[in-house]
């Protein structure tokens, strides 16, 4: 019987290790999947490659792990908020690499790596300084950049539902990356708050099918802060 | 400087209800930060414009009574919206899609500069701003049907916005088609700003003179 | 109010010309949108370029437009069956033109189409004839063959439910390429099993946004034949 | 031809069975059309394989019986088949994506010719094919993490479909890792085929006289 539901973080984290890539979805408050960085905080990785929309705020989550010390570089599209500040002074110290991508580049170029296209070209950031340096040629009379597939050694991912074989749902604005991250990682790992029973999601309407999920920890954490 | 304390310049709620009565029913339309993101109190609900927002909200309604806020339910902006009956949600890689794939018909944004040729500068203040933050900018400019942007016609300090050529780095070239300011509503043209309209008691001359750049007023 | 609900297929098809490009959904019997293919063959349109997986069978829908002469080329991935020898009489009189395109790329080059994306590298087709004459590069260190968005005047899309702002549903394995056609496509006609009031599709499990969709048409026909 | 008669080749569901054995549960399988779609029938249904379909079905089982038959619920292959509990359905390009993805554990599909160097021509019978048919095999072959082939060791007419080089258009080029015919199974290996098991009463000798390729026996 195919179990991809675990019963610890330690299990959930499994293999995670120094220099990994790790994919971090959510989008403001919400689809965080904060318990499963606190997993990584605590396995001791360091040296981690962040792959998230913005760069952490406050003293939890990324940026706790980025505050610790354990993030050589972050690529993200927003890296500045009212409460970046760890980012922000570490960034200034010279104790963190960015790369900045187009929100929409980002999301390309991790769905370009879910689906085995090696790059990809954007008219996005075409005039721009984010485009120096990038390869550009002229199709169907516009100009556009090459970008290439951004694959993950890990992606963490908060769903709303998850059933054993890592089929998944979100809530509302929730799914937002996590979708895209579970395709392009070669582990994928999933806080839930719910476990539900093999065949109660509707074949209709599962947002990740579990060929994208290795790993499933229940998190009943509620709704995210206001 | 005096003449145009004579001049009535548009509030920003003015300015946002000018762009909202440009906006027809039935299109789709993406609200950048600011100034934009007023733009929805103007459009009546009776007409349906369906908004969208980067984070994968496709008919957002306008922000929740107190009482009624759902925690998991943002937009771009990070503020708490609704969702329009009719609206759906989707993830990043099919929000972006609808933008890049040329299916917003219109796109709102703010700007620290947009020059005559349609050029915007939104994203970042200057060549040396060592970390600064893009989002869906780009992607937006380069993306949606049209590009409006909605911004006070000056710096605090007195510059003009509105430029011959931008300075500070770009968000997209040739991007921009219509700017509505404080004081005008302008249309990108291949030899300059065209001024569609004027605030009330601003003449051409106090335009000009707010103004670094190419004015041209229909006959 | 938007309404997207045309009441005629004359409406429907309104637009229709000499030399479109028409995305034709459908997978096997399944998801076929026959009776707006009847509805092109009404407007008389010809000189046609039809995209689909398949190139028709017996003597009806796609075949039938063939059999009328009214395709001057046909892109798609597997163009033979038990049933398709209009197709297959065709071509070998020369009467029409054929691109045959591996079914993965074709999806791709169409959901490439819908997502501004220009072109993008594959490791599909490297290496035999259908690569032949196109770019490649060495990505990652796999070769890959470059693939050019492919997009449609024209997409006919068969639904399950539609809503007036033209949400969609779809029903089975009657989605296939159905949902990606209709991206790719300037105007994009639904033929619809059942219109629903707006409200009633959930909007956690549409598929299609109808920010994709022009023009709805009720089409209840029923099942699809065995 | 004599010698062989003694030996016992397998017979296609015995084929389909040896390969069937071969899946772990958990697994992500694509079958093609022909011998690969028999080796669902060797999978317990208490060992959870999951199939994929082309057109968007993942978890499919078996097909129905005529009373439960629903018509709309195809595979690739455009018979009818059913959904497991815990299945579900995507587009063709989220389909493709899984493929090209290398998300698939196994692919299954039948073949021409398979030459030692892993080289796979499954889907035209010659350059001179005007109108081949090539489907999804191409993106199946290059996608998918493994691919093994399941098909007679010889043509109708007695020609080794194991050779040194293919003859046919390729369908992928070095994409093979194993295959299972009436006379043995082989995994693609750098030196040549290396013979996994051979049929009862089957000799080396006659296998390497079936067989147009180079074989390597383990010690």
């Amino acid at each position: 019987m195919i179990n991809k539901i675990v019963q610890s973080m330690g299990e959930a984290m499994a293999g995670m290790r120094d220099g990994a890539t790790i994919l971090l979805g959510g989008f403001g408050s919400v689809g965080q999947p904060n318990q499963l960085v606190d997993a990584v905080i605590e396995t001791g990785a360091r040296d981690l490659v962040v792959v998230a929309n913005n760069s952490g705020g406050g003293h939890v989550g990324l940026a706790l792990l980025m505050e610790l010390g354990r993030v050589r570089r972050i690529i993200c599209s927003f890296p500045r908020s009212s409460t970046s500040t760890v980012f922000e002074e570490l960034y200034r110290a010279g104790k963190i690499e960015l790369e900045i991508v187009p929100q929409g580049t980002l999301a390309e170029r991790m769905r370009a790596a879910g689906a085995g296209v090696g790059a990809f070209y954007t008219p996005t950031s075409v005039g721009t300084k984010l485009a120096e340096g990038k390869e550009t040629r002229v199709i169907n009379g516009r100009e556009m950049v090459l970008e290439h597939a951004l694959h993950g050694d890990f992606a963490l991912v908060e769903a709303w539902q998850a059933d054993r074989w890592g089929n998944l749902t979100y809530r509302r604005s929730g799914r937002n990356f996590n979708p895209v991250m579970a395709t392009a990682a070669n582990v994928t790992i999933v806080q839930a708050q719910h476990i539900v029973e093999l065949g109660t999601l509707d074949p209709e309407a599962i947002v990740t099918p579990g060929i994208f999920v290795d790993r499933v920890v229940h998190v009943p954490y509620g709704d995210p802060a206001i | 400087m005096s003449a145009v304390a004579e001049a009535r310049p548009w509030t920003r709620p003015q300015m946002a209800a000018r762009l909202a009565s440009d906006i027809p029913e039935g299109w789709y339309v993406n609200l950048g930060i600011g100034i934009p993101t007023l733009v929805a109190d103007f459009v009546p609900t009776e007409r349906e414009v369906i908004f969208h927002s980067e984070n994968g909200v496709l008919g957002m309604g306008p922000a929740p009574a107190k009482a009624d806020l759902d925690p998991w339910l943002i937009n771009a902006g990070k503020q708490h919206v609704t969702l329009r009956t009719g609206g759906c949600f989707v993830h990043h890689a099919d929000s972006f899609a609808m933008i890049r794939g040329g299916h917003l018909d219109l796109c709102v944004l703010g700007a620290f500069e947009v020059a005559e040729n349609g050029d915007i500068a939104n994203w970042a203040t200057s060549e040396n701003d060592t970390a600064p933050a893009v989002g869906g900018a780009m992607d937006l400019a380069a993306g949606a049907k049209r590009l409006w942007v909605v911004m006070e016609h000056s710096t605090k300090d007195g510059r003009s916005k509105l430029v011959r050529k931008c300075t500070y780095p770009l968000t997209a070239p040739r991007a921009v088609k219509r700017v509505y300011t404080n004081l005008a509503v302008l249309e990108v043209a291949s030899e300059g700003f065209v001024v569609l309209d004027m605030a009330a008691g601003l003449s051409r001359d106090e335009l000009r003179a707010r103004t670094d750049a190419e004015l041209i007023f229909p006959a």
